[in-house]
């Protein structure tokens, strides 16, 4: 499939392209929001190596990375800014996946005899 | 055989009353129903009166399965009657709407009320489904109340049980008269006291097997790896039939086993029996088929107490060594089981198999307990078995498919036996009891 | 699945739109697909990150996570592809800025970036090799190659896209909506990025 | 064919051949093809209606071949102790029938009717992706005959359809037959996975003007359900897949058990994918009852919204209930109930789909023609096999009926008695659209009333057979369990053989229906030969290249039903006067036909790239070597794709074609 995204640049929906150049952010929101994320990373490397968190740990680690994947999506995949129907089809398969995972995970983790 | 005649047929009831839905649904609907009705109604009518084979889902013969046939019959009715009404209403509608030259009907998008109606009501009848089905998965995963317990244990294709030592020195709740208590490893079938509650404790050694014995419970898949659990109880002395359901490769057709429920004062015969020491051969036949055993078979099959002549030393058993799965069935007590390789093939001889197999409750303990006699042994099949076994029963036994298990076979290998050695193996095979 | 959701919003959308717009919704049918695809990659992902999880724990004595993980320079090559993000974006508001020189520069960056991350991958399977964590040798290395071998393919894929993009601009062969063309492989590209995001966390901060 | 170009000011009549204009070379490094006719515009073609009948014509050879191995099953199993095929042969046998059947037959046979109908029953000219429909049939194709080859290298696989883990691994199926299944699945799966984004995108983005999504015929929902749980479903499929690949080619140990793997992840991951998988098999079948009900019915379809969202809703729930294929693996109480509950719950929506049908045919004019027999045959059928469904959602009744010939009886009669009688009814019914030839009816009621005596036959005694205990993929059965008296387990595997070939002969009476109708008496179709509601009959028989002269608007529901009629009724009473023939309409349409029309160019390389596939399969099971000539191929294809010339040079020109203009622009490139 990857593949397609080379030569499916077709002649379609190009009337609405430039419309949604405009949504975007402006190049130096992009820079700031990318000195955020690193940020946060760094946050995330600090966190497993630090002790004093205890049982936050975990869970502060998954917040962070759920605030850095949702930032990149909306922001840097521009859904934030697109058609509502984008948002859909990608968490659609998002949630799914979610849901059914972590229901599989959990089916071997707890209830399990 | 009629094994099963032994049993209160339960069934009648529940099946008489699918029967009464498929006659009324062929005298309401029109053609398409008719066929299938004819086959339906013929199907339970007949079925009904016929005798139920032995593993029959619906002849509940212990607690267990008691309850999922108390669940599953009234779920069979409202199943046959919901059934009933759609075809009743496409054989209605299909009869009274057929083209008589009527004009185009309203063009009639739907009614909302009577579709929500007709939403909530199926959702309600499963809703009342829903808790008794709830209650019952609690109640038969509960062990609390375990008497007994088993381990099982699958292989490529026959079962292998093993009756551990509890911490008192007792073995499934019986103390064993002679004292010394050493675990019980048979094949095939399982012995179990009546009326007592055991939990089988079963895993595998390479693949999943599912053991199931249809009139004592549901099945419960035997996972490598895991360890799964499942509750017995039988109500009568008797053989309660079961067969492998989780599809194991060649043989898994070939992969059945039986439940054998014991008065307790005969289960504690049996109990005895299996822990007395080895017993020398008598006749000069089984003194050379012992030999023949030591060489051939010792490697794969174990006999309690074998003491090697030559060297004095006790025969142990490597089937870790030639077979994949690391077992062979243990052959201490062969003839004291009246079935074979996976419970596949009887070691009674037709004549005498009725004998046991239909004898009567009360009776049916001691004649069991009398085991395979030379004059009752079915030496057709034991002789094929040892004269060229996977020829009998699939297994990967050639030596081109060895080479992904490191040269181990799976099940029992040719072994290019003489006549002559196969008639000593079986005088000396006829004293294992 | 929120298909329902979707379709049932989708009418509001394009209202009485019709005839004046090449689709339904308005919409480009390149986008649509990348993001439904985008979308299908969460359960491959999701499948593999699970397997993962379930088997990270079984391994021998000494070649778990605890024993191999090198946090430094896994974050700094996490870093490394964060910032081809970055870059990416840039790419993408170049395109539609119709900057195409800068935005094959930038395509060009992304490519390096990633390129490094890559070889950054490649060095860890070498070490961990190395220190005796073969493919076969556990559930935990099985399903980790797996895991981060997938990602690292799907980089490797991302690379390749990006280069012939750069080649394909300079010679004119972008037929159509060139800045489209951009954004769709960008899209791509933070997708495996975001997937980076959750292994980084799940595989190499939160210990076994 | 290339790219029909109308000058707007002459106006063509649109029966006119139109001119083929040969795509400018100096774009790309190949040119396009640009046959329109002979062999050469069948491999190339990127027509969604040539890909249609080669899908439909593939998914049938699959068919017979899945069920001449379930003839051979019978025939194995019509007494005791069957010795027709071996041991080996006969676990070779079910997992092919099974994987035939449902991966080779059902599945491309919905592929083949959603290629089709889903751009006419929208009011497109093609499908979103033309080249990429290419692509995903190659790839079906190739997948298909790839995993058959293994018939011949060493026998096929044995491990059963969901090959379940340990049994699959190197050393319990030492042959390469598993290894065949897995990779050939993982390309049939890519076939699946691009068809159905295709179909998702043609569905929502290309619409005709005025069709919104509550005017979209019911079949197209259905399809749109239906490729959502694709594209969802087979990526977990090939984690699944992959992983197992890994195991047998690379010693991985994903289900090692000395290495402490748990055989239960396989299942999770399989089931996780195969329930959603079960109603893919089935959405399509229902799309097309309820085409098919109301046009015979002379009514629209009896709650359309509820239909529409029951459809939805299933592929919802669908999601949350495949451990109930694990009832007995030991999952521990607290998921076996919430499973169990959970599968319970999808009986509803279900339901509602059953209960739809039937108040649609309530109060209509009933016309019992081939299709609509096979669809009212659905309804009792499936009714049958949606029951026992839910007796197995019973989790513990299900541990008494699972792997028992009781589960291959509500399977067959769901998947039989829903998607199979599902199909005929919309072979019966679309084949003169397709082939503008009608199919003999009498032929067809023999056709119908065979199949439907010997599915009952064959699968109606299975439930006998399952409760009474005997459990599924046996080699053979034994007298010993058999029971006693006459009407024992012997006596109705006898019947259930019996019914098989009876089925055969109905199935093979379609075969006949086919040749006689194309062969002897050409019984050219009227237009509209069962006065159809719905949006593929507003064009000739077979349709146009391009499908459509003008792109139709569209209204209401059922567009083409109230184009035809008017209600002349008044207050409350309703009346209805044809106002128009569907040759009128037609007329009309054709005399207002579009200005420029592009159709997509054929291409070389989606069979290129498709058949690099089974070649890279082939190197992974044999050697590197083939492995390095397929993904040279590979290579190849995709550059080639990449760089080969939009239809025409002027392609970009054509950014705002005048109004009411084509949709072509959007469609031309897969
Ligand atoms: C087309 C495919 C299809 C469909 C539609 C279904 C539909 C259903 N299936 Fe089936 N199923 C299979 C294909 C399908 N299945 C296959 C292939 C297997 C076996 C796989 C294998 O092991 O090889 C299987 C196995 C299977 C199992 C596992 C059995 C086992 O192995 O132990 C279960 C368990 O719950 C189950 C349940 C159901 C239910 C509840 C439905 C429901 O969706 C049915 C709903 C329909 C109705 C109920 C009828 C109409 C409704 C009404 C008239 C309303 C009123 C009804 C009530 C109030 C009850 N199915
Ligand atoms: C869509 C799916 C589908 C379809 C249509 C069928 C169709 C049939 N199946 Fe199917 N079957 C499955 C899916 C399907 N099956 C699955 C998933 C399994 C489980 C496998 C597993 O356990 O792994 C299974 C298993 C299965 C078994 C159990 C095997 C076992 O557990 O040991 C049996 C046994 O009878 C069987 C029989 C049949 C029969 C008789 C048909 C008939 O309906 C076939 C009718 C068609 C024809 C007969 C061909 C056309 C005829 C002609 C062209 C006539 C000319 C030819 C000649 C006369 C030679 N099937
Ligand atoms: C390489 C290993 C091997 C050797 C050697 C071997 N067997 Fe077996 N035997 C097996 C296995 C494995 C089975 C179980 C096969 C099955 O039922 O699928 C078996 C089953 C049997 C059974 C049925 C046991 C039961 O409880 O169901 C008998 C009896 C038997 N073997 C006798 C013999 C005799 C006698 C010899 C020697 C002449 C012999 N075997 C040699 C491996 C071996
Ligand atoms: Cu053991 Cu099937
Ligand atoms: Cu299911």
């Amino acid at each position: 499939m990857s593949t397609e995204t080379v030569d499916h640049t077709t002649e379609a929906g190009h009337a609405e392209h430039d419309e949604h150049a405009d949504h975007g952010w402006s190049d130096g929101k992009y820079i700031q929001l990318a000195v955020i994320l690193a940020v946060i990373t760094g946050l995330e490397v600090y966190a497993s190596y630090a002790d004093w968190l205890g049982p936050a740990f975990i869970p502060s680690l998954i917040i962070m990375m759920v605030v850095k994947f949702v930032a990149v999506v909306m922001f840097f995949m521009h859904l934030k800014f697109d058609n509502k129907i984008f948002s859909w089809l990608f968490y659609a398969g998002l949630f799914l996946a979610v849901g059914v995972y972590v229901a599989l995970l959990v089916t071997f983790q707890f209830f399990n005899r | 055989m009629t094994f099963h005649e032994r049993t209160n047929v339960q069934t009648s009831e529940p099946m008489t009353s699918v029967a009464s839905v498929s006659s009324d649904q062929i005298s309401r609907s029109r053609r398409p129903v008719l066929a299938l009705g004819a086959v339906i109604g013929a199907g339970v009518v007949a079925s009904s009166c016929a005798a139920q084979a032995p593993q029959d889902t619906w002849s509940p013969a212990g607690e267990n399965a008691q309850m999922i046939h108390n669940l599953q019959w009234p779920i069979f009715a409202v199943a046959g009657i919901v059934g009933l009404i759609v075809f009743a209403a496409v054989g209605y509608a299909v009869w009274k709407f057929r083209d008589r030259g009527q004009p185009i009907p309203e063009q009639t998008h739907g009614k909302p009320a009577l579709e929500i109606a007709l939403t909530i009501l199926p959702a309600v009848i499963l809703a009342v489904i829903a808790v008794p089905t709830v209650s019952t998965i609690f109640a038969l995963a509960d062990t609390t109340d375990t008497e007994c317990v088993v381990n099982v244990t699958g292989q490529q294709w026959w079962w292998e049980y093993d009756y551990p030592i509890a911490d008192d020195g007792s073995i499934c709740g019986f103390m064993p008269t002679a004292g010394n208590a050493s675990p019980i490893i048979t094949s095939g079938q399982m012995v179990l006291p009546v009326g007592t509650k055991v939990l089988v404790r079963g895993t595998s050694r390479d693949v999943i097997h599912s053991y199931w014995i249809p009139r004592l419970n549901g099945k419960k898949d035997m996972v490598p790896g895991r360890v799964h659990y499942l509750r017995l109880e039988t109500d009568t002395p008797g053989i309660y039939a079961g067969q492998c359901t989780e599809f194991c490769g060649l043989s898994h057709a070939n992969m059945r086993m039986e439940v054998i429920a014991l008065e307790r004062a005969d289960f504690q015969k049996w109990l005895d029996n299996e822990l007395k020491p080895y017993q020398a051969p008598e006749t000069a036949a089984a003194k050379a088929g012992e030999t023949v055993f030591i060489q051939q078979c010792a490697r794969c099959h174990q006999i309690n107490g074998l003491v090697d002549p030559i060297n004095g030393e006790l025969v142990v058993s490597a089937p870790d060594q030639f077979v994949w799965s690391g077992a062979a069935p243990n052959l201490t007590n062969l003839m004291m089981r009246n079935t074979f390789a996976g419970a596949t093939w009887d070691l009674l001889s037709p004549q005498c198999r009725a004998r046991v197999w239909e004898a009567a409750p009360e009776e049916f303990g001691e004649r069991f307990l009398e085991g395979v006699t030379p004059e009752c042994l079915n030496t057709v099949d034991l002789r094929e078995w040892l004269r060229n076994s996977p020829a009998k029963k699939p297994m990967y036994a050639d030596a081109e498919m060895l080479e992904v298990t490191d040269g181990k076979t799976r099940g029992m290998p040719y072994l290019a036996l003489s006549e002559d050695q196969i008639d000593l193996l079986i005088a000396y095979l006829l004293e294992r009891k | 699945m929120a298909d329902t959701a979707v379709l049932a919003d989708a009418p509001a959308d394009h209202g009485d739109a019709h005839g004046e717009h090449h689709s339904s919704t308005g919409l480009s049918n390149n986008k649509l697909a990348m993001w439904l695809f985008l979308g299908s990659e969460c359960l491959l992902f999701g499948g593999l990150i699970s397997t993962y999880m379930l088997y990270r724990g079984r391994h021998s004595e000494n070649l778990g996570p605890d024993q191999l993980w090198d946090i430094p320079f896994t974050s700094a090559s996490s870093f490394v592809l964060l910032m081809s993000s970055l870059t990416m974006v840039l790419a993408v508001s170049s395109a539609h800025r119709r900057n195409l020189r800068n935005a094959k520069i930038w395509l060009a960056v992304t490519a390096t970036l990633g390129s490094l991350f890559v070889a950054g991958q490649v060095y860890e399977f070498t070490t961990f090799y190395r220190e005796g964590l073969g493919f076969t040798t556990s559930l935990f290395s099985s399903s980790f190659y797996t895991l981060t071998g997938f990602h690292g393919v799907h980089v490797t894929v991302g690379i390749i896209m990006l280069l012939s993009l750069v080649a394909m601009l300079s010679k004119q062969r972008v037929h159509g909506d060139k800045a489209e063309t951009v954004e769709m492989v960008g899209l791509y590209w933070h997708f495996v990025d975001v997937v980076w995001i959750l292994i980084f966390t799940l595989v190499y901060l939160i210990p076994a | 064919m290339a790219i029909i170009e109308r000058p707007t000011e002459t106006l063509v009549p649109a029966t006119a051949t139109p001119a083929y204009v040969t795509p400018d070379s100096g774009l790309g490094v190949f040119r396009r093809p640009v046959q329109s006719e002979g062999w050469k515009s069948w491999l190339f073609t990127v027509d969604h209606k040539k890909l249609g009948i080669m899908y439909g014509v593939t998914a049938m050879a699959f068919f017979v071949i899945g069920g001449i191995e379930a003839m051979l099953i019978r025939a194995q199993l019509a007494g005791p102790d069957g010795t027709i095929l071996s041991a080996d042969k006969y676990n070779q046998m079910f997992t092919m029938h099974a994987t035939t059947m449902v991966f080779l037959f059902v599945m491309p046979m919905a592929a083949a009717f959603a290629n089709y109908m889903v751009p006419l029953q929208v009011g497109a000219r093609d499908v979103a992706f033309p080249r990429i429909n290419a692509f995903g049939f190659w790839a079906f194709l190739f997948g298909g005959i790839f995993i058959n080859t293994s018939w011949i290298l060493g026998g096929a696989a044995d491990g059963g359809w969901f090959m379940y883990a340990p049994n699959s691994s190197v050393t319990f199926s030492p042959t390469n037959g598993i290894d065949f299944w897995v990779l050939g699945l993982l390309i049939t799966g890519i076939a699946s996975q691009t068809g159905a984004i295709n179909l998702i995108v043609t569905a929502l983005n290309m619409r005709a003007p005025g069709m919104s999504l509550m005017r979209m015929p019911i079949f197209t929902w259905m399809i749109l359900v239906v490729q959502f749980l694709l594209v969802f479903a087979i990526p977990v499929i090939t984690v699944a897949l992959v992983l197992l690949m890994f195991q047998r080619q690379f010693d991985a140990t994903f289900f090692s058990v000395e290495f402490g793997a748990d055989p239960l992840l396989w299942q999770h991951l399989f089931w996780i994918f195969g329930h959603p998988e079960v109603y893919i098999l089935v959405l399509p079948a229902f799309g097309i009852v309820s085409e098919v009900l109301p046009v015979f019915s002379k009514k629209p379809l009896f709650g359309y919204p509820f239909v529409v969202f029951s459809g939805a809703a299933i592929g919802f729930v669908g999601w949350g209930v495949w451990a109930h294929h694990m009832f007995a693996s030991g999952l521990g109480p607290v998921s076996v109930a919430v499973f169990s509950v959970a599968t319970m719950a999808i009986a509803v929506p279900t339901g509602v789909k059953i209960i739809n049908w039937t108040l649609t045919m309530w109060g209509g004019k009933l016309r019992f023609t081939t299709a609509m027999l096979f669809s009212v045959g659905l309804i009792i059928q499936f009714t049958i096999g949606g029951l026992s469904g839910v007796t197995h959602s019973v989790a513990p009744s299900d541990t008494q009926q699972t792997d028992t010939y009781y589960i291959v009886a509500h399977f067959h009669y769901v998947l039989f008695g829903g998607a199979i009688l599902g199909i005929f009814s919309g072979l019966y019914y679309w084949w003169p659209k397709v082939f503008g030839k009608l199919l003999n009816e009498t032929l067809g009621k023999g056709n119908f009333w065979l199949m439907i005596i010997g599915m009952n036959l064959t699968f109606g005694p299975m439930h006998i057979i399952g409760l009474q205990g005997q459990p599924r993929r046996m080699y053979r059965w034994t007298e010993a369990r058999a029971g006693e008296g006459f009407f024992n387990l012997g006596f109705w595997n006898l019947v259930s053989s019996i019914g098989t070939l009876i089925l055969a002969i109905g199935v093979l009476l379609f075969f006949i229906n086919v040749w006689v109708s194309h062969r002897k008496g050409t019984v050219a179709s009227p237009l509209d030969p069962w006065d159809a509601r719905s949006l593929e009959w507003l064009t000739s028989n077979p349709p146009k290249e391009h499908n459509f002269d003008r792109l139709p608007t569209v209204h209401a529901l059922d567009e083409v039903f109230h184009r035809k009629y008017e209600d002349v009724g008044t207050d409350g009473h309703h009346e209805y006067k044809q106002v128009a023939t569907t040759e009128e309409l037609l007329a009309i349409e054709e005399a207002n036909a579009d200005a420029h029309i592009h159709m997509p160019s054929p291409s070389y390389w989606p069979i290129v790239l498709a058949f690099s596939l089974p070649i890279l399969a082939y190197g992974v099971i044999y050697n590197l070597v083939l492995m390095v000539v397929g993904a040279a191929i590979l290579v190849l294809g995709m550059y080639g794709w990449a760089l080969e010339p939009s239809t025409a040079p002027e392609t970009d020109f054509d950014q705002s074609p005048p109004s009411g203009g084509s949709e072509l622009e959007v469609a031309s490139h897969g």
